[in-house]
């Protein structure tokens, strides 16, 4: 078990822990900060798989903003009953069914054949994100996602403000 | 690159654990007699008035939105910041035409009255 | 080194935990939460596959599909809490049982 | 390298060969000198957090045309030091329904999250924490671990007052947070990495005089990150009682102190890393001391001029606040990317004159026209509200000429 | 291009477009439809007479007579052609029909008191009642016009048409055709005046029994036409291996051959349209129509057409027959029929009281004479009775209308009820009426054969001849006994009319008519004279070596193989002679002291039995209408109507409509409801329980789709890894 393992399993039992505990807990602004816990997780695995931008990417975005907005959200609609997962009913029969696609998922996944493949040395030139960059913006590249995904994010910033707008008529 | 996160890692913990040893320090420093009046929520000294659940207004979340918008659109827009010296113009100018996207989004934001703090 | 399956398996178990939450949790918000989670499962799935099969070849299709996810999730939040706030402003609820208007 | 021109290094070098001389294995070598640095990068800031705010009592007193600290030690130099031992002797009082662990934990993440940034900041060519080459995300994703430790404060603290402070305070550091950003893309772009070591390095001609409008963005949205000066409504004693730190007391409300202070020293910092060059200077690169000398005198100049707007600016109202961010600020950083992305690349390579001259002139052109609009925009918006006021047959006095600060919040 | 042989086309016509005038355009105007009628008439007499002088002057008429031919109807490969043809027969003929045709348009002018005032009471379909006139002061009645004058005169100009066709078409087709024409117009012309139910039933009558005539006729055509594939007269007659094959091979029926089958056959619409024994009973009840319809019908066309048809196909019916040889069935068959309809029709004469009725049945025994001819051989002798009892019988009918006309002329006078046509009623005429006496007593003279001046006697005589030289004596006598009785009922005719005293006030104003009806008499007088001059023949002791004996070598062209040899006996001579003035002796005595008109008839008092029996026609009619209508009646009723319609057809109808009905029922109970309905019903139902099921599933719960999808994709997921693995 090498120290790189140690950390994984480490860090994987801290995010299953947050995963759980955002699942069950019955406050949901402690639901809300296990998720920013998770997302502390997974952005250390982001980390461990070498890719830098992404991990820097997943906390500013995630965490920074994501969090933030559903903290607000949450706030917003403090007044509204806190639910407890324990009171609907379905929460059993859900959870088998989980459990049953878990075991399907690992078990579809040990049938794949590359499964336990390593992981080899990436040279530094291969992590400068000026690759991205360059990627990003390349005709041949990914240009059209990334224009994409500019007009997605407006698309959003428009639904959302006009959605989320309280309009003259309706202040209760 | 491993060793560079190492070392993010082991300072951010050092980071936390300084303020956190301190308070720690404190506690143990500092007389510890909790009354009622004390403990209690501090309105200026007055009674509590109502629940401490308020209604919020809803520009929390607009900004917070647009903030999330900007955010992300300024994290795909560093590596093409990056890579700026090496790309050529026609790369700039379809940078420069999702900065305006999404400069219209604000303009959108702006007409709407969506960035008035009322 | 870690093997790949150690990934696969913890944004599995990512994935069902998030699918549990959707399910399960009354409160639509804490629905978004399992979202994320599942999206966040999705995305240690995506960037494991290119660390391990594509970095090597140099091929940057894993990176921008990441961050395609991020861009998606981002929007998906935004708008799915807006539709959230403005359903509570109307209907004074946020549990997702209450609203079944389109019900059979 | 002797040890007067690089002593860092050379510290390094000999603690790794005494190290290994132990016959401890490389990896945990590695480990205990990263541990060395890191405490050493986290340590200093806290130490030198107690000059800061002497420093500041002492220049803001002058500002004001008073003493400022006096009595304890020559010119009140050990106050600090004295208000640190009360503070450490204050009792902790929690207030009752408050989130223990939400309530906790938001010091500590403030401070932790300021210390954060010195992990990137290249004190000089060669001495630096760790020179990852996403360094400026980095800073943004402290940044909002800073603001996260805004929210648990004002979420923990089960207090209304503080719930609204706090998210007051976090809807502020969030709005400022996007021009700081855009501004900070202009000096990724002119140097082509994201490393603050890199930045610092490609200066050779210091990038306020390149691009003096992503410049002055960023100090301003600097400013208001740290809720200093006009922008400081978080703990602003008028409107809402000191903000999110109502219920702290003892070292955790010093801790949030400390994060403040430090905050706008680190600001500092990193805005002379950036814009000033850093260690650039005379001999920089074959003695990397002189390089961080250069860096404090920088930092401390940048810090003396935050000072100064801290101490003569009056407070922001919260709209007037956003309305400069959000209709100004964020404008001004697009406009000024667009610019530069374009200018820049018309003209060619280097730090050439002709390329500076041309950023230089069209950056200072975006300045004018944004100041010329942002006065347009004031007379239309006073004159619309003149008409509505309407004739009235009284006697009015000629209206007084009303800056743009003393406008009553309808 | 109006060549001849095109021109005889123009013959017929212009009566056929008389008629469509008047029926189309000027049925209103009366002057206007008998001045068209008259037009038409006299146009196709002119033509006629042309063509008449054309034919008597061209040479070997019979050989290539004039005429010509069209295609009319597309028959197999090759054409059936109808065409018009003027031969000797066809040419003598010609004349007396255009002759007695105008003059009987003539008459009818006056006949229908063209000129008077209408009657007030006048009414369509019935007889004119006569005008109340008021004429300086005081009203009297005067004879109306007949209210349908126009009608009668586009009627008689189709009749007119129809007998023209007949005579001059050179086929048995067209000759057919006009037969029918003519058929349908005596049906018309009798019914005339169809307000009165006696008219309507004579006409009936007249129609049914000719058309039984026709069916035969029709059939013995066919048959003709199917065997020889053609009706062309000259192509049948004068093609010896046609005619060879018709005499020699044996028909089916009775052993005949064909030639005596056909000749039976056409024989057969001969006697329906002539009028011979059987079929005879239409003629006397044909009365009924107004007097020019029965000079029509009766003297010049319909009764000559029957004659004319069996002179036209006599080589048929003589086929095989030379005039020292048997006779052939058909010759018998025309002997026989011909002998005893003469001798029974002049008994019956003998009897009647009605003017118009006594001339009837003298026709019909005239026709039984020429029959009789045809019968033995005598074909010249035929044609030329034909022509001359034409003249004379028109000339009779016509003046039997006048004197009736004159008769209604006084009981309108006097408003006295009496019946005009009734010869009882008469009386002493002679002075009232002297043209219509002179002319009535010329032709009374020429049909009893007043020997030597009137053609009567040279016609009968020839008959007689013929008759006693080809040996038949049975038929000699018979007809000399017929010649008897003609000559006895001629004679009572004349003195119960115009001699002795007027027996009724109406006899007494009885007044002469007009010229228009008076002058048609002379010329028709002239004509009963002279006409009988032109076939004097040559046997004849005294004059006989004068006369050219026009007629018999003329006519005689038609059979060149049988020239008339010529008898030498002098018996015939004599026997007409006795015969003729012994009879008008005889009935000149009888009837002279005849004083009263309710006193019974001398004969009555003298053989009253015998009278009564003639009286009544032999009770043939009865007979008839006992024995073979009322039959025919029951049988149409009971047999064809009760049994045969109504309980087999009907039944049979309501049989299939009972079992469609039960059909039905059966299908909509058995399969449609049950079946089709159910399945339907069952779908519907169906889904419905379906969608109930499903509605279930929707329960708008996100998080309950969720649920499911999630089950759903981990059980496919767990199928696919099942085969992953196994695989």
């Amino acid at each position: 078990m090498t120290l790189m393992q140690v950390i994984f399993l480490a860090n994987a039992l801290v995010t299953i822990f947050a995963a759980l505990m955002m699942v069950t807990s019955r406050k949901l602004i402690h639901a809300a900060l296990w998720l920013v816990l998770c997302l502390f997780g997974v952005a250390a695995v982001f980390g461990m798989l070498e890719a830098s931008f992404i991990t820097i990417v997943q906390i500013i975005v995630y965490i920074g903003a994501i969090a933030i907005l559903i903290l607000f959200a949450v706030m917003l609609t403090q007044n509204a009953v806190d639910d407890s997962y324990k009171g609907n009913r379905r929460w059993l029969m859900t959870g088998l069914v989980a459990l049953l696609a878990l075991g399907g998922t690992l078990l579809a996944l040990f049938t794949w054949p590359k499964v336990a493949s390593l992981s080899t040395a990436l040279t530094t030139a291969q992590l400068d994100i000026g690759l991205i960059g360059q990627a990003l913006v390349d005709p041949q590249g990914y240009v059209i996602p990334c224009e994409g995904s500019s007009l997605l994010l407006i698309a959003a910033l428009i639904g959302a403000i006009y959605v989320g707008m309280e309009r003259k008529g309706e202040e209760k | 690159m491993l060793h560079e996160w190492f070392y993010l890692v082991i300072f951010l913990s050092i980071a936390f654990l300084l303020p956190a040893a301190a308070i720690l320090i404190a506690g143990l420093l500092s007389p510890r007699k909790t009354g009622k009046i004390k403990t209690s929520t501090y309105e200026c000294g007055i009674e509590t008035v109502g629940s401490s659940k308020i209604q919020f207004k809803a520009q929390y979340y607009l900004f917070g939105l647009i903030f999330l918008i900007f955010d992300v659109e300024t994290v795909l827009l560093f590596p093409f910041a990056v890579a700026y010296q090496k790309i050529l113009l026609f790369g700039v100018i379809e940078a420069v035409l999702f900065v305006l996207i999404l400069a219209a989004g604000l303009a959108y934001a702006w007409r709407k009255g969506a960035l008035d703090w009322h | 080194m870690i093997p790949l399956s150690w990934f696969l398996i913890l944004s599995a178990i990512l994935f069902i935990i998030g699918l549990f939450a959707v399910i399960t949790r009354k409160n639509s918000i804490a629905i978004l939460l399992g979202i994320e989670l599942m999206l966040n499962a999705a995305n240690i799935n995506i960037i494991t596959f290119w660390r391990y099969l594509y970095a090597p070849s140099g091929n940057l299709d894993g990176i921008i599909l990441a961050l395609m996810v991020f861009v998606v999730a981002a929007a998906e939040t935004a708008v799915g809490l807006g539709l959230i706030l403005s359903v509570y402003r109307r209907r004074k609820t946020v549990v997702a049982d209450d609203l079944d208007t389109l019900k059979g | 390298m002797s040890f007067v021109a690089d002593p860092v290094t050379f510290i390094i070098d000999w603690l790794q060969r005494v190290l290994g001389g132990w016959g401890l294995s490389s990896g945990w070598v590695q480990f205990i000198l990263f541990a060395l640095g890191a405490i050493l990068l986290t340590v200093g800031p806290m130490l030198l957090t107690v000059g800061l705010i002497w420093v500041e009592r002492k220049l803001g007193g002058r500002f004001q045309d008073r003493l400022g600290p006096n009595r304890v030690g020559p010119w009140g130099v050990f106050q600090t030091i004295a208000d640190m031992l009360k503070i450490f002797t204050k009792e902790y009082i929690t207030p009752i329904g408050a989130d223990k662990v939400l309530y906790n934990l938001a010091p500590i993440l403030a401070v932790g999250a300021v210390l954060g940034v010195w992990a990137v900041i290249p004190l000089s060519s060669t001495i630096f924490g760790t020179n990852i080459n996403v360094g400026v995300l980095y800073i943004m994703a402290v940044g909002a671990i800073g603001e996260l430790g805004v929210i648990l404060a004002g979420l923990g603290s089960n207090n209304k007052y503080a719930l609204l402070g706090g998210f007051r305070a976090v809807a502020q550091l969030i709005s400022y947070e996007v021009p700081m950003v855009l501004a900070l893309l202009v000096p990724v772009m002119l140097s082509g990495s994201m490393g603050l070591n890199d930045i610092a390095g490609a200066q050779k001609v210091a990038y306020v005089f390149l691009v003096p409008a992503a410049a002055l963005v960023f100090f301003i949205a600097a400013i208001a990150e740290n809720g200093r000066a006009p922008f400081d409504l978080m703990e602003a004693d008028s409107e809402i009682v000191a903000g999110f730190n109502i219920e702290y007391s003892g070292l955790k409300f010093g801790m949030f102190y400390v994060a403040d202070f430090l905050h706008a020293f680190t600001s500092a910092l990193v805005f002379s890393t950036i814009f000033l060059g850093g260690w650039q200077g005379p001999g920089a690169e074959q003695y990397p001391i002189l390089g961080f000398i250069y860096l404090m005198i920088k930092t401390v100049i940048v810090y003396v001029f935050l000072l100064g707007v801290r101490f003569t600016l009056p407070r922001f109202r919260i709209d007037q606040m956003m309305a400069v961010n959000w209709k100004l600020l964020t404008p001004l950083a697009m406009a000024a990317i667009l610019v530069t992305a374009i200018v820049d690349k018309l003209t060619p390579g280097g730090f050439g004159l002709v390329r500076i001259v041309a950023l230089l002139v069209s950056n200072v052109g975006l300045l004018l026209i944004t100041n010329w609009l942002v006065g347009a925009y004031v007379r239309a918006h006073r004159a619309r509200r003149q008409v509505v006021s309407g004739p009235r047959t009284v006697v009015v006095a000629p209206p007084k000429p009303v800056s743009e600060a003393q406008e009553v919040n309808a | 291009m109006l060549s001849l042989n095109s021109l005889i086309w123009l013959i017929p016509l212009p009566p056929l477009v008389a008629f469509m005038l008047i029926v189309l355009l000027t049925n209103k105007r009366k002057g206007l439809s008998h001045w068209i009628a008259l037009g038409g008439a006299g146009l196709s007499f002119l033509v006629s007479m042309i063509v008449f002088v054309k034919a008597i002057t061209t040479r070997g008429l019979a050989e290539s007579p004039l005429g010509s031919a069209i295609n009319w109807l597309p028959a197999a490969e090759k054409w059936l052609k109808i065409g018009v043809v003027v031969d000797p027969l066809s040419a003598v003929v010609l004349f007396f029909v255009a002759w007695t045709e105008l003059m009987i348009f003539i008459y009818s002018i006056g006949y229908h008191n063209y000129g008077q005032p209408a009657g007030k009471e006048d009414r369509a379909g019935l007889p004119p009642h006569g005008a109340e006139v008021r004429e300086h002061g005081k009203t009297h009645k005067v004879p109306s016009i007949e209210p349908m004058y126009a009608r009668f005169f586009a009627f008689i100009s189709v009749f007119a048409f129809a007998m023209l066709l007949l005579v001059l078409s050179d086929n048995l087709l067209t000759l057919y055709i006009g037969w029918e024409i003519m058929g349908f117009c005596s049906y018309f012309l009798i019914g005339f005046w169809y307000g009165k139910d006696s008219a309507r039933r004579a006409a009936v009558k007249a129609f049914i029994t000719t058309r039984i005539g026709d069916v035969f006729m029709l059939l013995g055509i066919a048959a003709l036409y199917t065997l020889t594939g053609t009706l062309n007269f000259r192509e049948i007659f004068h093609n010896p291996e046609t005619m060879s094959m018709l005499t020699n091979t044996l028909s089916p029926v009775f052993h005949l051959s064909w030639a005596g089958l056909i000749g039976v056959l056409l024989f057969m619409g001969t006697i329906g349209k002539s009028a011979q024994f059987p079929l005879h009973v239409w003629l006397p009840d044909a009365m009924e129509g107004p007097t020019p319809v029965s000079a029509m019908i009766h003297a010049a066309t319909m009764v000559s057409a029957g004659v004319y048809l069996v002179l036209r196909t006599f080589p048929l019916l003589s086929a095989g027959w030379s005039p020292e040889g048997a006779l052939t069935v058909p010759m018998t068959a025309m002997a026989v029929v011909g002998a005893f309809t003469a001798l029974f029709a002049a008994t019956i004469a003998v009897a009647q009281n009605d003017v118009k009725r006594v001339l009837a049945y003298s026709t019909i025994s005239q026709l039984g004479y020429m029959i009789a001819a045809l019968g033995i051989g005598a074909y010249t002798a035929a044609a030329f009775h034909l022509v001359t009892h034409a003249f004379f019988k028109a000339l009779l009918f016509l003046g039997s209308g006048s004197i009736i006309h004159g008769m209604e002329h006084g009981v309108l006078h006097t408003g006295e009820h009496v019946d005009p046509q009734d010869m009882r009623n008469m009386g002493g005429l002679r002075t009232k009426m002297p043209v219509t006496f002179w002319t009535f007593v010329a032709g009374g003279l020429a049909l009893s054969g007043f020997p030597l001046i009137t053609a009567g006697f040279w016609s009968k005589d020839e008959i007689l001849s013929g008759a006693f030289n080809g040996g038949h004596l049975a038929v000699f006598i018979t007809l000399a006994v017929a010649a008897l009785l003609t000559a006895f009922y001629t004679a009572r005719q004349i003195t119960l009319v115009f001699l002795g005293q007027p027996r009724t006030k109406a006899a007494e104003h009885a007044s002469e008519n007009k010229p228009v009806m008076t002058v048609p008499l002379s010329i028709l007088a002239f004509f009963a004279i002279v006409i009988g001059w032109v076939g004097i023949p040559k046997a004849f002791p005294g004059l006989g070596h004068f006369s050219p004996a026009w007629f018999q070598t003329f006519v005689g062209l038609m059979l060149p193989e049988t020239a008339a040899e010529e008898g030498h006996s002098p018996v015939p001579l004599l026997t007409s002679l006795v015969v003729a003035l012994g009879g008008l002796a005889l009935g000149w005595w009888v009837y002279r002291k005849f004083k009263d008109a309710h006193a019974k008839d001398p004969l009555e008092i003298g053989v009253k039995p015998v009278f009564k029996v003639l009286q009544n026609k032999y009770f043939v009619d009865e007979f008839y209408q006992k024995y073979i209508i009322n039959p025919c009646l029951w049988f149409a009723d009971k047999v064809v109507y009760q049994f045969l319609d109504k309980t087999v057809i009907d039944g049979a109808l309501h049989g299939i409509a009972a079992l469609g009905m039960k059909l039905g029922n059966l299908l909509r109970f058995g399969f449609d409801l049950p079946v089709v309905n159910g399945a339907g019903d069952g779908l519907a139902g169906g889904t419905r329980g379906l969608g109930g099921l499903l509605r279930k599933v929707q329960t708008g719960k996100v998080q309950q789709y969720m649920t499911i999808a999630l089950a759903s994709i981990v059980v496919i997921g767990l199928i696919i890894l099942s085969f992953v693995i196994s695989s």
